[in-house]
C-alpha cells in the first residue's frame, strides 16, 4: 500500500464526486420505485405501493412475477453449478496434469475468449435444435455456461496453480487416485476460487439478457431479464412500476454481491491474470 | 514393518531437452538409511520423486525387492514420504491427516484409530490429534508428516529435506529421533538433503549428486576420508577442504607458494591437491601470511596467504593478522586429484 | 510448445512390457477435460464452423428451409455496402473511446482509492463494482430514467436543457454507460498491482523527497505498465464483440447507423428485423469476420504476454 | 415358464397402449402467439380464449370428445423479437398452431413455408362470409389466402386543435381542415408551412411541428406514396422504387429538420418520446394510427379526462397529397391470424378462428383497441364516436404490396429517411443510397425508376 498523501481527505472528496453518477442512478431507481411520480430525484407525489402491484397480479398477459423469479433462480444456480464443476475439472487437468497438447488446450481456451460468441448465436440455434434443446431453459443454461468457460477455466487454473505440489505428491504417495485427490484435496483447497467463480457466475447468469431473449421463444421460460424487458419495450412506459420491477430484479444480486464481494475481488484482482 | 531392497538401474530423467538426471545405478540394501546429498538442482529430488512414482523415468528401471515398480502408480508402491513443506492437508485435523492413507485403504474405523494413536504416540503428538496443522508448531507438523508416512507401515520411507524447515535446535533432536525410529522399524529409508552434516550424521551410506549425476555412493567415513573427486571433496566437510590447483611434475606437485612431494607416481600435468582445514597445524614448514581470523567457538578459522594461494585452517591459538606463520600437515592427510578432478589414490605402504 | 507437453508420450524405450498404455496414462486428463471439451466443441467450435458455412449461403427468413450455396457473395455484398465503412468507423470509435475511458478511469480510481485509508478505498471500489453486477436491463433502465426530458430526467434538470440525452448525445451516453461498467475491471487489476508494489519503494521515494504526485508518476505508473497493457488488450477483445448495452440503449440509432457497431449489425442482420425478414447469411459473414479478427488479436496478445511463461510444467507425472 | 409370463405381461402393456382411452375427454392444446405491441390490443389473444369457451360448448354438444385449450401469449415487446420467435419456432417445428401478424406477412411466411393456405377450408365456415372483401385481398399472395383478417385500421394525420387555435385559427377553420386535406387543397407543403409558423411563433417547441413514428414500420410506404411514389408493378410482380417521389419525400423531411419543424433525432426508437409530448399537447401535427387513440385514452391522458380530452384537443385527417389537387392517402396494415404449417390440429385451429371472427368479439377488440372491425356486421353494431368518425378514412386507404422482399424495400427506405433526417446524407445522396441498397439486396425483384 502506498503512503497516504498529506491531504487524503481531498482525494476522498474527489472520489465522492466521481462516484456521484452511480449514486444518482441508484437513488433514482430506489425513489422511482417507491414514489408515484419522481422528477429528477425529487418525488413530487407521495409514496405509492401500486408500483409493486406486479408482485400480486399478473400484468397484461405476463406471468406472475414469481415465475420469472423462480426461473431466473434456477437458471443462475444451475449455470453456476455447471460452470463450477466443468471449469474446475478442466482447470485442474490443465494446471496439474501431464498430457500431450496441454499448452495447446490452454491457448485455445484463451483464444475462445475473443470469440464473438453472441454473434454466433444463429449457429448456436442450429446446434440447440440438433440437440433438441432449443426453446428450453436447459439449452440456454448450457450455452451460457459454455460461453463463460474460458474465463472460468482460466481463473480456476490460477487457483490450482497456487496449490502446493508437495501436498498433491503426498496424497499420491498416500495412495490417492487423481480423481479422489481432485474432490477430496484440491477442491476444498481452492474454495476461495470456487466462491469467486460461483459468485461471478451467479451474477453474470442473473443479469444475462440476450441469450434467453433470443433462444427462448415460446414464453414458457420467462427469466427476470425478459420480464423486465417486456415492460421496457412497451409504447407506454410506466417508469414507477418498471423501476420497482428493476429493483425486484436487482435486489438479489446486490445482496449476493455484498455477501460475495470479498471473493469476487479475487477474480478481477488477480485471478484473471493467472 | 521390514525394509526392502531398492534397486535403480540405468535410471535417467529429462525435462524436454534438459537432463535432470543422467544414467543412475544404485543398490540400496534393505533396512538401510541412504542420504541423497547435493546442492539444489543436482537431481537428488528428481530421483526421489521417481522412486515415489510422482515422476516417470525417461529410461531405466526401479525395483523394490523383486518387484519392478517404475510403471506403478504411487499408491501401488508401498512407500511413505515426508515432504519439505510437510504437505499436511490444511482442512483436516492431525488425526485425519495421519489417518488419510489408512482411510484410502478402507481400513476399519477401529483399526484406523488404533494405528493413528499408536503412531502419533510413538512420535509424541498423540495429544494434539484434534488440532489442525495451522494450530501446531513446526516441529509438531513435521512429526505429523512423519506419522502420516509411517502409519501405513511402508517398505520404503522417503524423506525430502524433512528437517530444513525446523529451528536449528529441534533439528538436531529430530535427526536422532528419525534415525532411531528408522532403525527400530527397520524400514528402508532414503533421505534427500543438501546439508552434508545431516547426511553424514544420519545415513548408513551417502549418495552424493552433482549436476544430474551420482558422484559417489559410500559410507560417511569413506565419503569424508576418500572423496572420489574434487566435487565431493569440496562439498563434504565443514569448513570445506582446501583445493589447491597446480601441476604434477617430476614426482612433486607445485602451485604458487606450495610444493609437495608425491608419494606415488603421477602422470605429469595439471591437477590439484586437497587438504582439510582440520588436518593443518600451525608451526610447519610452509610459510604464509595471516589474512583473516574468524572465531568458531573453541577453535579459530585462519585464512593464510601462501604467496598467492589462499588456504584455510583450524587452529587452537589465534595468530595476529598480518603476521608470518608456518603451517604443517601429515602426509597421510593429503588428497590428490587429477586434471579431470578424479581422486588419485595415494599408495602409502 | 507441443514437445514439452508430451513428455513420456512417445518414448517407450527402457520400459518393460508392463508399461501402462497411453489409454491408461491419459485416462484421467481425458475424463477431467471431457465436459469442458464437449461444451467447447458444441458451443464454440461447431458454431464457428456453422457460421462460416452459413456465411457462404443465402440463408434468410425466406430461404431458411432450402438455403443456396452462394460462395463469397455475402462478403462481396459487405464490401459493396457503403454503410459498412461507417460501421467500421463506429466500431473503432466505440472501442477506442470506451477503452480510453475504461483504462483512464480505472487507473484514476485505483490510484485515488489506494491513496486514502483502506476502509474508505474498499467502499469506493465496491460502489464502482455495482454497475457491473447490476443486470444489464436494469442498468440501462436507470440510464433511460436519468436521461429523459424535463421534468423527469435528472440530466435535463441539472443542465437546464430539456432533451432526451440518449438521442441528443448518443455516443457520449454509450461510452459513459459502457465506461462506468468497464472501469471497475481496470480499477481492480490496477489496485492489486499497486498493492503488490513493495512498501519500501514508497518509503524510499518519500525519503528521496518526492511528492505524492511525483511518486505516482515516477514510481507507480511505470510499474503498472504491464497491467495497463493487459487490461487494454483484454478489454479491446471484449469490446469488439460486445453490443448488449448499445442494443438496449440506442438500438444502433438514432438515425442512420449512428451508433451501430460491427457486432450489433451482425446481430441485427441475423436476428432482429422489424419485418421479421432477417438475413442470416449476411449476418454470419459479419460474425465470421469478427471471429477472424478476434483470433488474430488474441494470438497476438498471447504472444505479447509470453504465453509460455503462464504454463509451467506440472510436477506430477502420474494421472 | 417364466418367459411365457413375461410375454403375456408385455402383451398386456402393448394392448393398453394401443387402445384409445374410452370416452375420456381429449384436450387439444391450441397454441397461439399474438402481439400488440400496444397494450389495448390484448383482445387479439383474449378473444381466442373466449372463442375457445364457445367452441368447447359446441364440441360438447356435438359429443366430439374433444376440448380445446388455448395457450400462448400476447407480446408487448416489439415486432423484431416477436417475428424472430415465430421464425425460430417455425424452423424447429415448434411453431404454435396460430400466429398473428401483419396480413402482408402472407408473402413472406408462405414463401418461407411457415403457414398454410386457407382457401379450401374457409368456405366451410359461415362466419368468414361477412369479412370486408378488401381485407381478404390484403392476406392474399400468389392468388391464395393465407390469413384470417383480425382487424384493420387507418393511419391518420393527427393535429392538435388547441395549438392551431393558439396560432390564430378559428374553430370553423379547424373543423374544415380534414375536408381541405381530403380534397387535396391542403398539402404536405401547407403542413410544413403551418408547423413552421407555429415554431416561429413559439406555439410549439423546435422540432415539435411534425412527429412521425420513432422506428421502422409499415408507415413509410404510405408517406412515400403520398409523395407520388409507387412501390409495386402489378404487370411484372416486382417491387418498384421511384427516385423522383423518394426525393420529394426526403426533401420534405430535410426541409422540416432544417426549419426546426422535425427533430433530427426523431427516429429514436422510443415510443414514449412519441406519445408523451403528443399527449401533453406539445406537438402540432403527427402521423399515427387509429389504435393510438385507445392507448392515449387509456394510458396517457386517463387522468385528464380520457377520450373527452382527446376529442377536445385532437383532430384527424388522411395524410395529404404533395401537390394541390392530389389524392390524400392512408395505409391500412390489417392484422391476420395465420395457421402454421407445423400445426397438428389445423382444422380445429381454423374452427377456433371462425369462432373468433364474430361480431361481438370483433367489436370488443375494435372498441377496446381503437382498431377498425373486420366484419361488416360489426360496423352496424358498434356505437363508438371515434370509430365512426375515422371509418371514412378507409375510403383513402391502401395496402402494402404483397411481395416477399417487401421488408427489404421498407428497410432501405427507412435507412434513407434516417440518413436524411439525421443530416448524414443529402436527399439526393439518400435516394442513391436507398436505390443502391435495394439493388444489392432485392436484386432482380426491384425496378428502380
Amino acid at each position: 500500500m502506498p503512503l497516504l498523501p498529506p491531504r487524503w481527505r481531498l482525494v476522498l472528496l474527489l472520489l465522492l464526486l466521481l462516484s456521484l453518477p452511480i449514486a444518482a442512478g441508484l437513488a433514482w431507481l430506489l425513489l422511482t420505485g417507491a414514489f408515484d411520480r419522481v422528477h429528477g430525484l425529487l418525488p413530487v407525489k407521495p409514496p405509492d405501493l401500486r408500483n409493486w402491484r406486479f408482485l400480486w397480479e399478473a400484468i397484461g398477459g405476463r406471468p406472475p412475477a414469481i415465475v420469472p423469479l423462480v426461473n431466473s433462480l434456477i437458471f443462475a444456480s444451475v449455470v453456476a453449478a455447471v460452470e463450477l464443476v466443468v471449469c474446475s475439472m478442466a482447470a485442474y487437468a490443465i494446471s496439474r496434469m501431464s498430457f500431450p497438447g496441454r499448452r495447446i488446450y490452454l491457448g485455445l481456451v484463451l483464444v475462445l475468449h475473443a470469440f464473438p460468441a453472441v454473434s454466433l448465436i444463429i449457429a448456436i440455434f442450429y446446434i440447440l435444435r440438433l440437440l433438441g434443446l432449443f426453446d428450453t431453459l436447459a439449452g440456454v443454461i448450457l450455452v451460457k455456461a459454455s460461453l463463460e468457460l474460458p474465463l472460468g477455466i482460466w481463473l480456476m487454473k490460477g487457483f490450482f496453480d497456487n496449490l502446493s505440489w508437495d501436498m498433491e505428491m503426498a496424497a499420491l504417495v498416500d495412495g490417492m487416485s487423481r480423481y479422489r485427490l481432485f474432490w477430496k484435496i484440491a477442491m476444498p483447497l481452492v474454495r476461495p476460487g470456487l466462491l469467486a467463480l460461483g459468485t461471478f457466475a451467479l451474477l453474470s447468469a442473473w443479469g444475462e439478457f440476450i441469450l434467453p431473449f433470443t433462444l427462448i421463444v415460446s414464453g414458457r421460460s420467462w427469466t427476470m431479464a425478459i420480464y423486465l424487458q417486456t415492460f421496457l419495450g412497451e409504447a407506454f412506459t410506466d417508469f414507477g412500476m418498471i423501476a420497482a420491477v428493476g429493483l425486484f430484479y436487482a435486489m438479489p444480486v446486490v445482496a449476493l454481491f455484498l455477501l460475495g464481494q470479498r471473493y469476487l475481488l479475487n477474480i478481477y484482482g488477480g485471478g484473471v491474470k493467472g | 514393518m521390514r525394509g526392502i531392497r531398492v534397486r535403480l538401474e540405468g535410471l535417467s530423467k529429462s525435462f524436454g531437452s534438459i537432463a535432470a538426471l543422467r544414467t543412475l545405478d544404485l543398490d540400496i540394501r534393505a533396512g538401510e538409511l541412504v542420504a541423497f546429498l547435493g546442492p539444489s538442482g543436482c537431481g537428488k529430488t528428481t530421483t526421489l520423486l521417481m522412486i515415489a512414482g510422482i515422476y516417470q523415468p525417461t529410461s531405466g528401471v526401479i525395483h523394490f525387492g523383486d518387484r519392478r515398480v517404475d510403471h506403478l502408480h504411487p499408491r501401488d508402491r508401498d512407500v511413505g514420504m515426508v515432504f519439505q513443506s510437510y504437505a499436511l492437508y490444511p482442512h483436516l485435523t492431525l488425526f485425519e491427516n495421519i489417518a488419510f492413507p489408512l482411510r484410502l485403504k478402507r481400513q476399519s474405523q477401529e483399526e484406523v484409530k488404533r494405528r493413528v494413536q499408536q503412531t502419533a504416540d510413538l512420535l509424541g503428538i498423540g495429544h494434539l490429534l484434534d488440532r489442525r496443522p495451522a494450530e501446531v508448531s513446526g516441529g509438531q507438523q513435521q512429526r505429523t508428516a512423519l506419522a502420516r508416512a509411517l502409519v501405513k507401515e511402508p517398505q520404503v520411507l522417503l524423506l525430502d529435506e524433512p528437517l530444513s524447515n525446523l529451528d536449528a535446535q529441534i533439528r538436531l533432536q529430530a535427526r536422532s529421533e528419525i534415525r532411531r525410529l528408522q532403525q527400530d522399524l527397520g524400514v528402508t529409508c532414503i533421505l534427500v538433503t543438501h546439508d552434508q552434516a545431516e547426511a553424514l550424521a544420519m545415513a548408513d551410506r551417502v549418495a552424493a549428486f552433482s549436476e544430474g549425476a551420482l558422484q559417489q555412493f559410500a559410507t560417511p567415513d569413506d565419503l569424508y576420508l576418500r572423496p572420489v573427486n574434487t566435487f565431493v571433496a569440496g562439498f563434504v566437510g565443514h569448513p570445506p577442504m582446501n583445493l589447491i590447483p597446480g601441476t604434477f611434475q617430476d614426482g612433486e606437485f607445485s602451485a604458487r607458494g606450495v610444493r609437495v612431494a608425491l608419494p606415488m607416481p603421477v602422470l605429469p600435468g595439471s591437477g590439484s591437491i586437497g587438504l582439510r582445514p582440520e588436518d593443518l597445524v600451525l608451526g610447519g614448514a610452509i610459510r604464509g601470511r595471516v589474512l583473516v581470523v574468524e572465531t568458531l567457538g573453541r577453535q579459530v578459522l585462519v585464512t593464510i596467504d601462501l604467496d598467492g594461494t589462499t588456504v584455510k585452517m583450524l587452529a587452537d591459538t589465534r595468530p595476529a593478522i598480518g603476521t608470518q606463520v608456518g603451517i604443517g600437515y601429515s602426509p597421510g592427510s593429503l588428497h590428490y586429484f587429477g586434471s579431470d578432478g578424479r581422486r588419485i589414490e595415494a599408495r602409502t605402504a | 510448445m507441443i514437445g514439452r507437453g508430451s513428455i513420456g508420450g512417445g518414448g517407450g524405450f527402457g520400459r518393460g512390457r508392463d508399461s501402462p498404455s497411453p489409454s491408461e496414462r491419459y485416462a484421467a486428463p481425458v475424463v477431467f477435460l471431457l465436459p469442458a471439451t464437449i461444451l467447447i466443441v458444441l458451443f464454440f467450435m461447431l458454431p464457428v464452423v456453422t457460421t462460416i458455412g452459413l456465411s457462404m449461403t443465402d440463408i434468410s427468413t425466406l430461404t431458411f428451409r432450402q438455403p443456396k450455396w452462394v460462395g463469397l457473395e455475402n462478403y462481396r455484398d459487405l464490401l459493396g455496402d457503403p454503410s459498412v465503412g461507417r460501421i467500421m468507423v463506429n466500431t473503432a470509435r466505440y472501442v477506442v473511446f470506451t477503452l480510453l475511458f475504461n483504462v483512464g478511469m480505472g487507473l484514476m480510481l485505483a490510484l485515488l482509492s489506494t491513496s486514502i485509508p483502506a476502509r474508505y478505498g474498499n467502499q469506493f471500489r465496491a460502489v464502482w463494482l455495482l454497475p457491473r453486477i447490476l443486470p444489464a436491463v436494469v442498468y440501462v433502465l436507470i440510464w433511460q430514467g436519468l436521461t429523459r426530458e424535463a421534468p423527469f430526467g435528472l440530466v435535463s434538470d441539472v443542465t437546464g436543457i430539456s432533451r432526451n440525452w440518449i438521442t441528443a448525445a448518443p455516443w457520449s451516453t454509450i461510452i459513459l454507460a459502457n465506461g462506468l461498467v468497464g472501469a471497475s475491471f481496470g480499477m481492480l487489476i490496477f489496485t492489486s498491482a499497486i498493492r503488490a508494489i513493495p512498501q519500501e519503494l514508497f518509503y524510499a521515494s518519500a525519503v528521496d523527497g518526492a511528492t505524492t504526485l511525483q511518486t505516482m508518476r515516477r514510481v507507480v505508473l511505470p510499474l503498472l505498465r504491464w497491467p495497463i497493457l493487459f487490461v487494454t488488450a483484454y478489454q479491446t477483445l471484449s469490446l469488439l464483440t460486445s453490443f448488449e448495452y448499445i442494443l438496449l440503449l440506442t438500438g444502433g440509432g438514432p438515425g442512420f447507423y449512428t451508433t451501430t457497431v460491427w457486432a450489433l449489425h451482425a446481430y441485427n442482420l441475423a436476428l432482429s428485423n422489424y419485418f421479421g425478414n432477417v438475413q442470416f447469411g449476411l449476418g454470419a459473414a459479419m460474425a465470421a469476420v469478427l471471429v477472424v479478427i478476434g483470433i488474430v488479436v488474441s494470438l497476438l496478445y498471447l504472444r505479447v504476454f509470453n504465453f509460455r511463461a503462464l504454463v509451467s510444467e506440472p510436477k506430477v507425472e502420474v494421472n | 415358464m417364466k418367459s411365457r409370463w413375461l410375454i403375456a405381461a408385455w402383451l398386456v402393456v402393448l394392448v393398453a397402449y394401443a387402445l384409445p382411452p374410452a370416452a375420456a375427454q381429449q384436450v387439444v392444446v391450441i397454441k397461439a402467439w399474438t402481439i400488440g405491441p400496444d397494450n389495448p390490443s390484448v383482445t387479439r389473444f383474449n378473444n381466442l380464449q373466449t372463442a375457445a369457451e364457445r367452441l368447447n360448448a359446441d364440441l360438447r354438444r356435438e359429443g366430439a370428445g374433444v376440448q380445446v385449450k388455448v395457450e400462448g401469449f400476447f407480446d408487448t415487446t416489439n415486432w423484431d423479437s416477436y417475428l424472430r420467435r415465430v421464425l425460430l419456432a417455425s424452423q424447429t417445428g415448434d411453431a404454435p398452431d396460430i400466429m398473428q401478424g401483419n396480413a402482408s406477412l402472407a408473402a413472406t411466411w408462405s414463401t418461407a413455408g411457415f403457414v398454410i393456405s386457407l382457401d379450401e377450408r374457409i368456405p366451410g365456415f359461415p362466419q368468414f362470409k361477412d369479412v370486408v372483401p378488401a381485407l381478404w385481398d390484403a392476406a392474399r399472395y400468389k392468388g391464395k389466402i393465407w390469413g384470417i383478417p383480425q382487424d384493420t385500421e387507418a393511419r391518420p394525420l393527427y393535429f392538435n386543435k388547441t395549438l392551431l387555435r393558439k396560432l390564430g385559427w378559428t374553430d370553423p377553420q379547424i373543423a374544415e381542415l380534414p375536408g381541405r386535406i381530403s380534397s387535396g387543397e391542403f398539402t404536405w407543403d401547407d403542413v410544413l408551412a403551418t408547423a413552421r409558423e407555429a415554431v416561429q411563433k413559439r406555439v410549439v417547441d423546435a422540432g415539435k411541428g411534425y412527429y412521425h413514428r420513432p422506428l421502422n414500420g409499415p408507415d413509410f410506404v404510405q408517406w412515400y406514396r403520398s409523395f407520388g411514389g409507387r412501390d409495386y408493378d402489378a404487370a411484372s410482380g416486382k417491387l418498384v422504387f421511384n427516385k423522383a417521389a423518394a426525393l420529394r419525400y426526403f426533401q420534405f423531411l430535410r426541409t422540416g429538420v432544417e426549419q426546426g419543424v422535425i427533430e433530427r433525432d426523431r427516429l429514436n426508437n422510443d415510443w414514449n418520446r412519441f406519445h408523451q409530448p403528443i399527449s401533453d399537447g406539445k406537438v402540432l401535427f403527427w402521423s399515427g394510427g387509429t389504435w393510438n387513440w385507445a392507448e392515449w385514452a387509456q394510458q396517457w391522458v386517463n387522468d385528464r379526462g380520457g377520450e373527452d380530452y382527446l376529442f377536445a384537443n385532437f383532430g384527424y385527417a388522411p395524410h395529404p397529397a404533395y401537390r394541390k389537387g392530389g389524392k390524400p392517402i392512408t395505409l391500412s396494415n390489417p392484422q391476420a391470424y395465420f395457421v402454421s404449417a407445423a400445426s397438428k390440429n389445423k382444422d380445429l385451429a381454423l374452427r377456433l378462428l371462425a369462432y373468433t371472427t364474430v361480431p361481438d368479439l370483433d367489436a370488443k377488440h375494435a372498441v377496446g383497441s381503437a382498431h377498425l372491425p373486420v366484419l361488416r356486421a360489426t360496423a352496424r353494431l358498434v356505437n363508438n364516436r371515434f370509430l365512426k368518425e375515422v371509418s371514412y378514412l378507409l375510403n383513402y386507404t391502401t395496402f402494402a404490396p404483397a411481395h416477399p422482399d417487401l421488408s427489404k424495400w421498407q428497410d432501405a427506405v427507412f435507412r434513407g429517411v434516417s440518413a436524411v433526417e439525421s443530416g448524414q446524407a443529402t436527399p439526393e445522396q439518400a435516394v442513391d443510397l436507398v436505390a443502391g441498397e435495394m439493388q444489392r439486396t432485392i436484386r432482380d425483384q426491384i425496378i428502380v425508376e
